[in-house]
């Protein structure tokens, strides 16, 4: 144990540290309500990336995932005053019930780009839904005034309630990847006829992605209700779409911490580029395009680049003192 | 014509080819032999630019093309028939043998070359206005060889033509590349399975285990069972 | 009754524009299997342009749509040789060009704003006037777009069949190392075909900016209905998206009439899954 | 495959811009911040830049007069994109953490802004026009006593054409087929929840709604409803869409459909037509169509207001916002001189609360029960206009009457 010990764990647990302690430390609101969204889109980023980058799933419609658990969690809670305890996980199993038996079951028979074209129409279709059942759902007006975790919670609150979240859900993740399932999905991604051949039968393996995947992103959608109050259709708009496939790429699809670092530079850096004033988007732009161009692995290939360099310098040290 | 030397290539990582020579005269039919996967098809990918070599050189009628794009290697007369086919499939016969007659230097010889491929194929002129999705393999297997010759060549790489095939197709295949070598007096590099088909047309041989040649034979001096032991 | 047909001629003109939407998506798919996820701004660079030279130097309509054209091919191939082309020869291009597109498509889309400013443009009509046919009324500008729709899918199916570029457009379309094995230069047809593709969307842009007029902003709209519309059609098949965009105008048109618009999305939705399970290459694709 | 080695020093250079912008952030100590959560990008981006040049301006002249209390203002803004409740909230907390003095805004609405400036104690002065903003003052006065609404809420708007709209035939000597009304309506607050106090005031006149249509946005084709319409022949069309495309694309195949034709029939649209770029898209379209706008240039001073704003930025101002964002400005204003100080929340806000301030839009008076203008001829009136020959007349109500309604063209 102590062997694995090394830089690299006494780089996670600091980093640990400073987010548990982050709110003592003086983080302004403005700060614990960009760690608050941090938490969450990274977790819809990471069950995004797990089905493309891991289960080769290429899905664009988990926003829509993330509404439709957002607005259950929302109706239930508001509605029927059912405790966010129970709402989160009913608003994940009902997303992973409705997405996976009305597009999971037909989207995984087909392939690559259908499957990526499908998803989307089906995210698209949602705010329609929604108008039509604007006596539950406020139609284009949302949901306002969900119930927070508990009565009164303030920022700190809904701070470490989703950082625990954060945890659990990337523990999960981990977990999975490191699975005899989730070895079958890098199996698949990497040589199906292989992985043929090893018996994994790749409608199952993906249809359990797919039903954990949105599972998880409904959760998230949950959680986001409660701990800022509001969901409306503009969540399913352009811009959340397009900034959290940014995250995947952004950070490096296929990695464990990849949409993370992704969702760190997104929601960190979009809103300092805020400051930019009408210039935020078009940086944005410029700036995943530069990415991609000369860091096609996203930004956890430059991590690694670093990561060898330290270990070299540590190497080399013992050598020659 | 040909002459290949110290030839290094890789597939990612992994290297396929280490220092092949081998060189290829006019008017001569040379086979290749050698077990699965041990480079032959890489080495006629590498010779017609498909993958380009990592290091050594490839000179064709005196020219050095090694890293030369493949359009450039195809003008300069070299045709290479893959064993996949690559067929445009929701093209016609016709169409498919006329895109063979693509590059610059083929186009005046259009009219010419599509009667000969129909002379060795007459099957071909018969289904000339059936898309190619809808041949037979030993069919597709000609098409494939007819959009080479289209494409005025001087030297033709063919990868294992008889592949999938039925015995009876097998032969008239054979037949064709026997017919273009007398007819045209095409100089050849055929890669193939059916050792004992291509040894009976071939001038010289050469054998390729773990990406290097292994040995190069007289076509006259060497017997299939001497061939297919060396396989082992 | 007569409802009914003048829903069918709203869908006729709905499913010329979706065609529009979907004509240079399918080109770029179909020749270098890119999804151009900038499509929908690319439409809105060549509008825009267009609606410079026509209100800012008075060109006349066809020079400046000529222009723009011409504008609009050089930007593409420029677009594909410094950027398209490296990220292609990357192992995992299919995902990175998606997301460069949407990089660029969000770039685009703000250098747009920032140089004509968020108020919404319009291009003049084709044509004033109307035909009217019993009770039938169908405005001369949306015959006019129907035809030029149509010329323009004739015109690129003559193109793609007899000329030698067209030819081996396709040849690359349908075997990349085949096209190289018979001579084809793949990178320069790549970037001819970013050139048309461009052209055609550029094109599409001025029509789709007559009835929808411009802003910075409008070019996702279109993306994402052209996105389905190659989809239901078959992907790179251009006589299919023409079909499916037809289809989804008429169905659109009628599901409006009789149960509302907002029904017509999720119409679509199970047309679409029920389409792509009877036949998961498209209406009309050759593959799936 | 070698990975080319990625250009390190690239990537330093985008996070040193980063933070670069990040630091530029810092400012200095005595000026008073004025915060402005605007629409800067996304589809309201013209009403944005309307209501930014509008703050500006604010901001210039009074800092030229020596500042406010001797201190010099400054504008912050925070960009709400397409009113996404999330970018909403970000901006929000952004500002509060820059220690802004006051939230001035024309809109930047989508039902949370309210919410969100609710939860601390400066001043809040926005123009969303909305009850999703007003009705949380309303259920808790007390935390939200800090949120103005410095215009009528949106069902004014229903509540004025029920009251108005048959008149405006009656003015044009027209008399009104049958008792029926179409109403097509866009699935957004600002216009469902007018589009419905309409629907239930005319229904207790006695009247039918024949056709009741809800959109999305980015209505291209018109066609089915119009067909629907025709079907009805309805003897009002009302129309509540705020976008002046769809709006523009509505008009104008309307008029193809039954300019010829002929409807018997009114046809009203809420607001949209004050967007400038309605008039330049419908063009001769829009010729007698009827409309109303809840705020309007119509208070002292805007003329001058209006010379002094092409002399800054040599162009006309463009929309209905480049006016009334000037008076949350000035109500805010006269407030803080009022109380001798800037932090003094509760002070400035009680000012406010007492304002009576006639502005560029008309005579400001917070409602006590939820803190929004008052709607009325005397307090911010809802203007009706007609478009005759491509210009907005003003044809109601009474008091600023200056032409006279006349029959729209399709009526034969």
């Amino acid at each position: 144990m102590l062997k694995n010990f090394n830089w690299k764990s006494a780089l996670y647990i600091l980093v640990i540290a400073f987010i548990l302690l982050y709110p003592w430390l003086g983080a302004s609101s403005y700060n614990k309500h960009l760690f608050i969204l941090f938490f969450i889109w990274s977790i819809v980023a990471a069950n995004w990336n797990l089905m493309m980058g891991y289960a080769g799933i290429n899905s664009l419609g988990n926003i829509g995932f993330m509404a439709i658990g957002g607005y259950t969690a929302g109706i239930l809670a508001k509605s029927f005053g059912i405790p966010p305890l129970l709402t989160v996980p009913i608003a994940g199993l009902v997303t992973s019930l409705v997405v996976t038996l009305a597009l999971g079951l037909p989207a995984l028979r087909l392939s690559g780009i259908y499957i990526a074209l499908l998803t989307l129409i089906f995210a698209d279709t949602l705010p329609s839904l929604l108008t039509q059942t604007r006596e539950i759902t406020g139609g284009a007006m949302g949901l306002h005034e969900i119930p927070p975790f508990y009565p009164g919670m303030d920022k700190t609150g809904a701070y470490y309630i989703c950082f625990v979240f954060f945890l659990i859900v990337l523990g999960i993740i981990y977990r999975v990847i490191h699975s005899p399932t989730g070895m079958a999905f890098v199996a698949l991604r990497d040589s199906e006829n292989f992985a043929y051949c090893l018996g994994v039968n790749k409608f199952r393996e993906r249809l359990k992605v797919f039903a954990l995947s949105s599972l998880l992103t409904g959760a998230a959608g949950g959680m986001y209700v409660h701990a800022l109050g509001d969901i409306s259709p503009t969540t399913l708009g352009i811009e959340p779409f397009l900034l959290t496939i940014a995250m995947i790429e952004l950070g490096g699809v296929g990695t464990f911490f990849g949409p993370i670092l992704g969702a760190a530079v997104i929601v960190f850096g979009n809103e300092f580029l805020r400051l930019a004033g009408t210039l935020r988007l078009t940086l944005l732009g410029a700036l995943i395009c530069t990415i991609i161009l000369f860091y096609p692995g996203g930004v956890i290939q430059l991590f690694h680049s670093l990561e060898h360099q330290i270990e070299r310098l540590l190497k080399r040290k013992p050598s020659t003192s | 014509m040909l002459a290949i030397k110290d030839l290094d290539s890789y597939y990612a990582d992994l290297q396929v080819l280490r220092g092949v020579s081998l060189h290829v005269e006019e008017g001569e039919v040379i086979a290749l032999f050698g077990p699965n996967g041990h480079g032959k098809s890489t080495l006629l990918k590498a010779i017609c630019g498909l993958q380009p070599p990592k290091r050594g050189s490839i000179q064709f009628k005196g020219e050095e093309i090694a890293g030369l794009p493949a359009h450039q290697i195809v003008e300069r007369g070299l045709a290479y028939i893959p064993e996949e086919r690559h067929l445009f499939t929701d093209m016609t016969v016709l169409e498919n043998l006329y895109l063979g007659a693509y590059p610059r230097h083929a186009r005046s010889a259009v009219k010419r070359n599509l009667e000969y491929v129909f002379h060795i194929f007459p099957r071909l002129a018969e289904r000339r206005n059936q898309l190619c999705s809808t041949l037979s393999g030993g069919e597709a297997r000609m098409v494939a060889i007819g959009r080479g010759l289209m494409s005025e060549t001087s030297l033709l790489m063919v990868d294992e033509p008889s592949i999938g095939l039925s015995p009876g197709m097998k032969l008239a295949v054979f037949d064709a590349i026997r017919q273009i070598h007398q007819e045209r007096n095409m100089t050849i590099l055929i890669v193939e399975q059916e050792i004992q088909h291509a040894l009976e047309m071939s001038n010289r041989i050469y054998l390729m285990k773990k990406g290097q040649i292994a040995f190069e034979r007289k076509g006259e001096e060497i017997q299939v069972e001497e061939i297919e032991k060396a396989y082992f | 009754m007569e409802n009914f047909v003048n829903a069918l001629v709203s869908g006729l003109i709905s499913g010329s524009l979706y065609a529009a939407m979907a004509l240079g998506l399918t080109i770029i798919y179909g020749v270098s299997r890119v999804f151009n996820f900038g499509h929908g701004v690319i439409a809105v660079i060549g509008a825009y342009f267009t609606w410079y030279l026509l209100s800012n130097f008075g060109v006349p309509f066809l020079l400046a749509t000529l222009l723009s054209m011409a504008f609009m091919a050089l930007f593409g191939w420029l677009l594909y040789r410094f950027t398209i082309n490296p990220l292609l020869k990357k192992p995992n291009w299919e995902f990175s060009t998606v997301l460069f597109m949407l990089g660029a498509g969000i770039l685009l889309e703000n250098v747009v704003l920032q140089i004509f400013g968020p108020r919404v443009k319009s291009i003049p009509l084709l044509a004033e006037g109307a035909l009217k046919v019993a009770f039938i009324q169908i405005n001369w500008h949306e015959i006019l777009l129907i035809v030029i729709v149509l010329v323009a899918i004739l015109a690129l199916s003559l193109f793609f069949k007899y000329t030698r570029t067209g030819q081996a457009m396709r040849a690359v379309a349908q075997s990349v190392p085949g096209a190289q094995v018979v001579g084809i230069n793949i990178e320069q047809i790549f970037g001819m075909t970013f050139a048309l593709a461009f052209v055609v969307t550029g094109f599409s842009g001025i029509l789709l900016g007559t009835k929808y007029y411009l802003n910075p902003h409008i070019g996702w709209e279109w993306m994402v209905k052209g996105f389905v519309i190659v989809t239901f059609g078959g992907l790179g098949s251009t006589s299919g998206a023409v079909v499916a965009a037809l289809i989804l105008g008429l169905v659109e048109a009628v599901a409006t009439l009789y149960l509302g618009a907002i029904w017509v999305w999720p119409i679509w939705f199970v047309l679409f899954l029920i389409v792509l399970l009877l036949r998961p290459q498209g209406i009309l694709g050759g593959r799936a | 495959m070698i990975p080319r080695k990625p250009p390190v020093w690239l990537f330093i250079a985008i996070l040193i811009s980063l933070s670069l912008t990040l630091s530029a952030c810092g400012g200095g100590k005595a000026e008073i911040k004025v915060g402005a959560p605007l629409p800067l990008t996304g589809p309201y981006a013209s009403d944005g830049e309307q209501m930014l040049k509008a703050l500006q301006m604010a901001v210039d002249e009074q800092n030229a007069k020596g500042g406010l209390l001797g201190r010099q203002l400054k504008l912050v803004t925070g960009d709400v994109g397409a009113l996404e409740a999330e970018k909403i909230k970000a901006v929000g907390e952004r500002l509060i953490g820059e220690k802004v003095g006051v939230v001035i805004t024309g809109y930047a609405d989508s039902g949370v802004d309210a919410r969100v400036f609710g939860e601390y104690d400066m001043p809040f002065l926005h123009a969303d026009a909305m009850t999703l903003d007003t009705e949380v003052v309303a259920q808790d006065p007390v935390k939200y006593g800090n949120v103005f609404q410095y215009c009528p809420s949106e069902v004014s708007y229903g509540i004025d054409a029920a009251a108005n709209l048959f008149e405006m035939g009656k003015k044009m000597g027209w008399k009104e087929p049958n008792q029926k009304i179409a109403i097509i309506k866009v699935d957004y607050s600002y216009n469902i929840l007018a589009a419905d106090k309409f629907a239930e005031l005319v229904k207790a006149q006695g009247y039918e709604i024949v056709v009741d249509e809800v959109t999305q946005f980015g209505v291209v084709e018109w066609g089915p409803i119009l067909s629907k319409i025709d079907q009805a022949q309805p003897a009002y069309v009302t129309f509540w869409n705020l976008d002046p495309t769809d709006a523009a694309r509505f008009m104008v195949q309307f008029s193809e459909k039954f300019g010829e034709k002929g409807l018997n029939a009114l046809v009203f649209m809420q607001f949209t037509p004050s967007i400038p770029e309605f008039l330049e898209l419908a063009g001769s379209a829009a010729e007698g169509l009827l409309w109303t706008a809840s705020i309007n240039p119509v208070g002292a001073g805007v003329e001058d207001y209006k010379q002094r704003w092409i002399a800054k930025y040599n162009e006309e101002p463009k929309s209905i916002y480049a006016y009334v964002t000037r008076d949350g400005f000035d109500i805010w204003v006269t407030a803080v001189e009022k109380a001798g100080c800037v932090d003094c929340y509760d002070k400035v806000i009680e000012n406010i609360r007492n304002t009576t301030f006639a502005g560029l839009a008309g005579v400001h008076v917070f409602t006590t029960t939820d803190q929004q203008s008052k709607y009325g001829a005397d307090f911010i009136p809802t203007i009706w206009y007609q478009i005759w020959d491509g210009k907005n007349l003003i044809v109601g109500p009474t008091k600023y009457q200056k032409e006279q309604p006349k029959l729209p063209p399709w009526i034969k």
